[in-house]
């Protein structure tokens, strides 16, 4: 009987779409707890609003110089209105205690991933030492549990389809855990207010099958078929810079289509040629060029690029100079076909819609 | 407490003399290596001057229950402070990065590539 | 409180005529109760004290509970003859503050004003003796503050406790925040000291004038409840900061 | 006319009819250098509305930018401004003071049987500390604002943010001290001023709340401040103590901060409860059921509300042990907290019930109110709270229980003393339309918020995905009709003080020492010291005789 009623409720979750898909082995517990609760709440809500609106009915005064009955008193009531609500805060406690236990245990076989939080952007290491910026990917069905820190402020890794969310704070370690048991593409927030970006510091969260997923890994880690991160496009992409350098986006970074070879105007006053070196510098000291209009919000990449990567990155914008005012997607130079495919970046680039299939990777494992 | 108390002075002067001397003995204590104890025999005799200093000086002994309840009411609420936060710093599972991380502990950057 | 005093009482009030009392406020009955109010008040602060002064006792629980030998080490650097003199010139301020009020209770003036001028001046002291200390702390770049601040163990440490380079710097590094705690904790105390101080300059005017009598002393009384906290304050803050682990350096 | 009032009073009592507080002297000076606790009571009545404004213009502000899921009306910025300055307005300069520095001032000498309270000037200074917290705060604001949340979050607040958190800690900082004297003074009050024969257990439900309230004011104001100024601190000297770079613990400060900040919800809400047992009693002319029990709850949510505080924090890394201690003592308020709420219900069991402006607040604080705390234990229950933390769930949470609970008590109480504070009968049709614009927008506003919240959109976002959308925009068009519900009370509040009726001294008919004295109060407050018997009387023969002269007279109102 409790089976039949278990292995209902998914089925009976599918008719309720106040709740976000269910993607992990705690989705369900959790929205049976939820939705329990909110349905004690809404009936405990209207039997006192349905009491007080009855009272002021029933009981509204009929003559001007009426007044009501003498004091009486009614320990029953007063021990009613103790002990019930009691007993079911206790309930739920107790309840909501012994899921918490399974939120908070990782299994022990679960594959540690590594994230790091900083201002605004998430960084993620596989454990073979594979990195993604704000996306993650991971195997269907495997227990996965992620390190986490911070580099300035707090943040919070929140993915509502997997219920779960755990405050990145610098300093510390915290972990979070979760078996993804869906595939698909899962919006990934940062919950916890962390500056000017916080709204935009969001991923996604890409679950593959086993099989897919160790693919993927394979080709994405073999320096051989590895996206190449030579190539300054993806780099553009994986740094993140496309988080703030997107045409459309005027608020944040300006958009580098053009730039090279152009005359820009810095917030000093003065106009200076966008050459090599100075987008060069612009990469590793952006707080020394400011451009007029544009608040210093670019966080330097001293120290995060090698000499190699620079060299493509500025390469790249160098492309992207080339083609000014160019409405289509740049395509770099050197890419490879297999890489280089122009909506590569606007996949990562775009709002992730919910229970997508096919994401970018995934699609490139097919085809590989 | 309709009367005002008034305290002799032999009192006072006698809470001054064991303040003192108490101040002496903690001082004196403080550099042996009792191991843990050194904490509990500092904060047990400041403790103790302390209650001196509220009892007489400050005249709760001779003062009405409203005070009393006062004072005490004031350091327990100081306790709850410190226990709650002491219940979560002790049993925090997670750990303290030590040295904290000034760099990022990851090394994303530090190598480079992909 | 000292608002006890005339409250611009608008005249007329029929309950109770007071023009005998000159230091009954008008919405109290008789100084039995301005007194009690008065004196309750002024415990309420001091509990709201106890609490303020409260949330850096919390800061420096946390911090000795994790850094306890960084704790124990760095408050080597303070001077225990400077804390523990100015202890017992803190205690003996209070006990010439009880004095005092013992005069306004007995509606002496003389030794009244006498004794809170002694309690002045040893408050004085005090402060002069923490600006001792505070500068010596400036001068080995101890001030939190700096961009220049260092810690060094006292000499044999790092040998007693086999410190590496890298230990050192976690040292250096609590060490901060030790110092970040005492300065914080005694610059509030010194405020406090500071602000009694100027209460006292305050009050001695109506003491000398002989406004305080039998009947009506509730400001002194009120004020030497707070010289008396500052100084409860400071009985805490002796051993916490000076006093534990003054074993560990001379190993 | 000052000068030759006073000169003429300086006799012993001829009163002169009409004269009350508010006529006896029209002068600035007088106003401002007022110690009558009534005076006060208005001054703190004007600053606080005043912010409730500034704060609501934020709320709108917000609400406009989220009608749209691409942050096109503000920079993000901007945004962090607008909801920082929002909740930072709204929790210290609004809705803490409100009620206690307003009705509680206003009222609580009355209810007393008192002339003042114990330390009137010391009030009056309590009013210059919050000006000048406030004014420190409007600078933070016109110089370019705060974008740290309301919550000053560090290392955000001590290392990161560029806006002005310096002179926003230091107002808020400031203005604590004005909440911990009106609380010193209230608590005096209460236990050395009451008058002969007014026993603990006779004392008005209002009074036990505001009790309770101050005894939050005293025990924990102190800790935030010292927290805030420890941020300031940070920010000058960069001290370290919360900056993990320098060794650290930026939780440290949120245990510090939410130390006061769990209490403080208690500190807002208390003296709306107070409010909803008077005006339930009064509007059904019934004595209050349960009275002891109502009373104690208040003292036993003071007290919980202290142990609970880290309920804010169950995603830090807390360990599983701490929060199953944390979780379980929240739970527990939700035991004098029904308490209260039953008693209310059953008070109007057999009673008369009247149907004007503050019972309508009332009920409506009892509705809003319930759903607001039963959301309150949903978050508070482990198993849910990693999801729904910080999420529009809270959110709604929080405006349920300020917005549709406290603001709800803080406008039946307006309504409810009006007639007392100003003399004046507002009109009862547009009140009651106000009434329930502010119900129904409400419920429009913050009810699709805890679907959204469940949905996971987190919040402090100034753009969110796209399937978020429909609920905002129900949001947005239900703070529009609340902003005018609210809108609605200034302008015939104030027109009622123009053409307004006089009103009574007692326009209700309730009973209670507060409308023994004539409205508006003269500047004693009684002309005879009150009669104490049980205030909530309404078997009283001198109430019952007013009562049936009234309504021989045929007056409406009662
Ligand atoms: C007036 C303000 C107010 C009040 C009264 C409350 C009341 C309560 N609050 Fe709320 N709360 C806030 C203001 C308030 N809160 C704010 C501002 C925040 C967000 C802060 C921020 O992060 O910015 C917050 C956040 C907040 C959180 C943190 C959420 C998160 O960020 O993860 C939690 C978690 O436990 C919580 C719990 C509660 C509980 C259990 C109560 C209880 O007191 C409620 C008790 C009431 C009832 C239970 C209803 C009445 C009872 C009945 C009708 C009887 C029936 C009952 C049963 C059958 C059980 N609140
Ligand atoms: C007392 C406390 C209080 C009050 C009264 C309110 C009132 C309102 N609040 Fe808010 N709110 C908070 C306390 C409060 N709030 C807090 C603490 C936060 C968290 C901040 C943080 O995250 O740091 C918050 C956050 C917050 C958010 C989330 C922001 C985010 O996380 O990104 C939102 C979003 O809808 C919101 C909306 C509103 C609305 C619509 C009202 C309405 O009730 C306001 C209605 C009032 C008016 C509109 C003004 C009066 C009317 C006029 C001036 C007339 C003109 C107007 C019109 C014609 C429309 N508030
Ligand atoms: C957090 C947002 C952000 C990120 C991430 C970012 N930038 Fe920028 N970038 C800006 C802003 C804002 C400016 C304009 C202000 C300035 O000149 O510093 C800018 C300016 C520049 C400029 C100079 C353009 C001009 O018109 O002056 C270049 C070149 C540039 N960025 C390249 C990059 C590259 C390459 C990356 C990734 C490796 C990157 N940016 C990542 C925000 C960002
Ligand atoms: Cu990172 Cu919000
Ligand atoms: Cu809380």
């Amino acid at each position: 009987m409790i089976d039949n009623i278990k292995n209902a409720m998914p089925q009976l979750f599918e008719y309720l779409p106040l709740h976000p898909e269910q993607a992990s082995s705690v989705s369900l517990p959790v929205d049976i707890l939820y939705f329990v609760w909110m349905a004690l709440s809404l009936f405990f809500s209207l039997l006192i609003a349905a009491a007080a609106i009855f009272m002021m009915v029933h009981y509204r005064r009929r003559a001007p110089g009426q007044v009501g009955a003498p004091e009486t008193h009614a320990p029953v009531v007063e021990a009613l209105s103790i002990t019930i609500p009691f007993a079911i805060a206790m309930a739920m406690f107790v309840w909501g205690a012994k899921l918490y236990v399974d939120l908070r245990r990782p299994p022990e076989n679960a594959v540690e991933y590594f994230a790091f939080g900083k201002q605004w952007m998430w960084k993620f290491q596989h454990p073979n030492g594979l990195r993604q910026i704000n996306h993650l990917t991971v195997p269907r069905d495997t227990p996965i549990r992620i390190t986490m820190t911070s580099e300035d402020v707090i943040h919070s890794f929140f993915v509502p389809a997997f219920r779960v969310k755990q405050d990145v704070v610098p300093g510390r370690y915290t972990t979070v855990w979760f078996t993804a048991t869906e595939t698909g593409e899962y919006h990934l927030f940062c919950a916890e207010y962390c500056g000017t970006e916080h709204s935009l510091m969001k991923g996604t969260v890409t679950v593959l099958e086993r099989e897919e997923y160790e693919a993927w890994l394979r080709r994405e880690s073999d320096p051989a078929t590895a996206t190449p991160a030579s190539t300054g496009e993806e780099l553009f992409t994986s740094l993140a810079c496309v988080t703030c350098h997107e045409e459309s986006d005027t608020t944040r970074g300006p958009a580098l289509h053009g730039l090279f070879g152009s005359e820009i105007r810095l917030a000093s006053g003065a106009t200076i040629e966008a050459d090599e070196s100075y987008l060069r510098q612009s990469i590793l000291e952006p707080m020394a060029d400011i451009r007029a209009g544009y608040q210093p919000l670019m966080p330097t990449f001293a120290g995060q690029v090698s000499e190699q990567q620079l060299a493509d990155l500025v390469r790249y914008l160098k492309t992207l100079g080339a083609q000014r005012a160019s409405v289509e997607h740049p395509r770099p130079e050197n890419a490879t076909p297999q890489h280089g495919s122009p909506d590569r970046v606007e996949e990562t680039r775009s709002e992730p819609t919910r229970g997508r299939q096919a994401p970018a990777p995934a699609a490139g494992a097919s085809g590989g | 407490m309709a009367e005002v108390h008034i305290s002799p002075v032999r009192t006072y002067a006698t809470i001054l003399g064991a303040l003192l001397v108490l101040t002496g003995v903690t001082v004196w204590v403080a550099f042996y290596d009792l191991g843990p104890l050194n904490d509990v025999v500092a904060l047990g005799i400041a403790v103790i001057k302390a209650t001196l200093v509220v009892l007489f000086f400050m005249h709760v002994k001779y003062a009405g229950r409203l005070v009393k309840l006062t004072v005490v009411g004031g350091f327990f609420w100081l306790l709850i402070l410190f226990g709650l936060t002491v219940i979560d710093y002790v049993t925090r599972g997670d750990i303290v990065l030590d040295p904290p991380p000034v760099i990022n502990p990851i090394a994303f950057e530090t190598e480079g590539g992909a | 409180m000292a608002d006890a005093t005339h409250a611009a009482a608008p005249p007329g009030h029929g309950a109770h005529a007071h023009g005998h009392a000159p230091n009954l406020a008008h919405h109290f009955h008789d100084y039995e109760q301005q007194r009690e109010a008065s004196f309750f008040g002024m415990w309420l602060f001091v509990a709201q004290e106890i609490m303020f002064f409260g949330g850096l006792f919390t800061v420096y629980l946390v911090y000795r509970m994790r850094n306890t030998l960084d704790f124990a080490i760095a408050s080597s650097e303070l001077d225990v003859a400077w804390g523990g003199l100015n202890t017992g010139v803190l205690i003996v301020s209070s006990f010439t503050m009880a004095m005092a009020v013992r005069a306004a209770q007995q509606g002496k003036r003389n030794p009244l004003v006498l004794f809170l001028i002694v309690t002045l001046l040893l408050g004085a002291v005090f402060v002069g003796i923490k600006y001792i200390e505070y500068s010596t702390k400036f001068e080995h770049h101890l001030f939190p503050g700096f961009e220049s601040f260092r810690f060094d163990p006292p000499p044999g440490v790092i040998e007693a406790y086999g410190l590496t380079p890298e230990r050192l710097e976690v040292m250096n590094q609590r060490a901060r925040i030790f110092f970040s705690v005492y300065f914080a904790m005694t610059g509030l105390h010194a405020l406090h000291m500071l602000i009694g101080m100027g209460l006292i300059v305050w009050l001695l005017f109506p003491a000398w004038k002989g406004r305080f009598n039998r009947d009506y002393h509730n400001p002194i009384e009120c004020f030497g409840l707070y010289w008396h906290f500052v100084d409860l304050v400071w009985i805490f803050l002796f051993p916490l900061l000076y006093l534990l682990g003054r074993h560990v350096h001379g190993v | 006319m000052s000068t030759a009032s006073r000169a003429s009073s300086a006799m012993p009592p001829a009163r002169r009819p009409a004269e009350n507080y508010i006529n006896r002297d029209w002068s600035l000076r007088s106003w401002l250098l007022t110690v009558d606790h009534k005076r006060i009571a208005i001054l703190y009545l004007i600053s606080v509305t005043v912010f409730f404004f500034i704060g609501g213009l934020f709320a709108m502000m917000i609400r406009l930018e989220l009608l749209t899921p691409q942050g096109d009306l503000m920079t993000s910025d901007t945004y962090n401004r607008m909801f920082t300055q929002h909740g930072v307005v709204m929790i210290f300069f609004f809705l803490i003071p409100s009620i206690p520095a307003v009705f509680g001032n206003f009222v609580l000498p009355l209810m007393l049987g008192t002339i003042d309270v114990a330390f009137p000037r010391l009030n009056l200074a309590s009013w210059y500390i919050y000006s000048i917290g406030g004014l420190f705060t409007l600078a933070a604001v016109l110089l370019g604002g705060i974008d740290t949340g309301w919550t000053f979050y560090s290392p955000l607040s001590t290392v990161f943010s560029n806006s002005n958190v310096f002179l926003a800690a230091i107002g808020v900082f400031i203005n604590g001290f004005s909440s911990i004297l009106t609380g010193l003074n209230f608590l005096v009050t209460i236990h050395r001023m009451r008058a002969p024969g007014l026993t603990w257990f006779r004392l008005p439900l209002f009074v036990w709340a505001m009790y309770a309230t101050s005894l939050i004011n005293v025990l924990g104001t102190p800790v935030v401040a010292i927290t805030l100024l420890l941020v300031v601190l940070e920010r000058v000297f960069g001290l370290g103590i919360f900056d993990p770079t320098l060794g650290g613990d930026p939780i440290l400060f949120q245990h510090l901060f939410w130390f006061y900040s769990h209490p403080a919800v208690y500190i807002m809400i208390l003296p709306s409860m107070g409010v909803i047992s008077e005006v339930i009693s009064a509007f059904s002319r019934r004595h209050v059921f349960g009275y002891r029990f109502i009373a104690f709850s208040s003292l036993g949510i003071a007290v919980l509300g202290f142990l609970v505080w880290a309920h804010h924090m169950f995603t830090t890394g807390m360990s599983v042990y701490a929060a199953t201690v944390f979780s379980s003592l929240t739970m527990l308020i939700a035991v004098p907290t029904a308490v209260k709420v039953v008693n209310w219900i059953v008070t109007m069991y057999k009673g008369s019930v009247a149907i004007e402006t503050p019972m309508l607040f009332a009920v409506g604080f009892i509705g809003l109110f319930t759903i607001g705390g039963l959301t309150g234990l949903m978050l508070a229950t482990l198993g849910i709270n990693p999801h729904l933390h910080d999420t529009y769930f809270v959110v709604a949470h929080f405006h349920f229980v300020m917005v549709g609970g406290a603001i709800m008590g803080f406008m039946a109480a307006l309504h409810y003393w009006w007639p007392k504070i100003s003399g004046h009968v507002y009109p009862g049709r547009w009140s009651k339309t106000s009434a329930v614009m502010i119900f129904a927008g409400f419920i429009l506003t913050f009810f699709p918020q805890f679907i959204l919240g469940y949905l996971g959109m987190p919040r402090r976002y100034h753009a969110y995905p796209e399937e978020f959308q429909a609920l905002n925009v129900l949001s947005t068009a239900g703070a529009s009709i609340l902003g005018l519900g609210y809108l609605l009370p200034a302008i015939y509040l104030t027109w009622s003080l123009v053409d307004g009726k006089r009103a009574p001294a007692n326009p209700w008919g309730a009973a209670g020492l507060e409308w023994q004295c004539p409205s508006p109060p003269p500047v004693h407050n009684f002309d005879h010291p009150p009669v104490v018997t049980d205030v909530y009387d309404y078997g009283d023969e001198h109430l019952l005789a007013a009562l049936a002269t009234r309504a021989a007279k045929g007056v409406s109102v009662g």
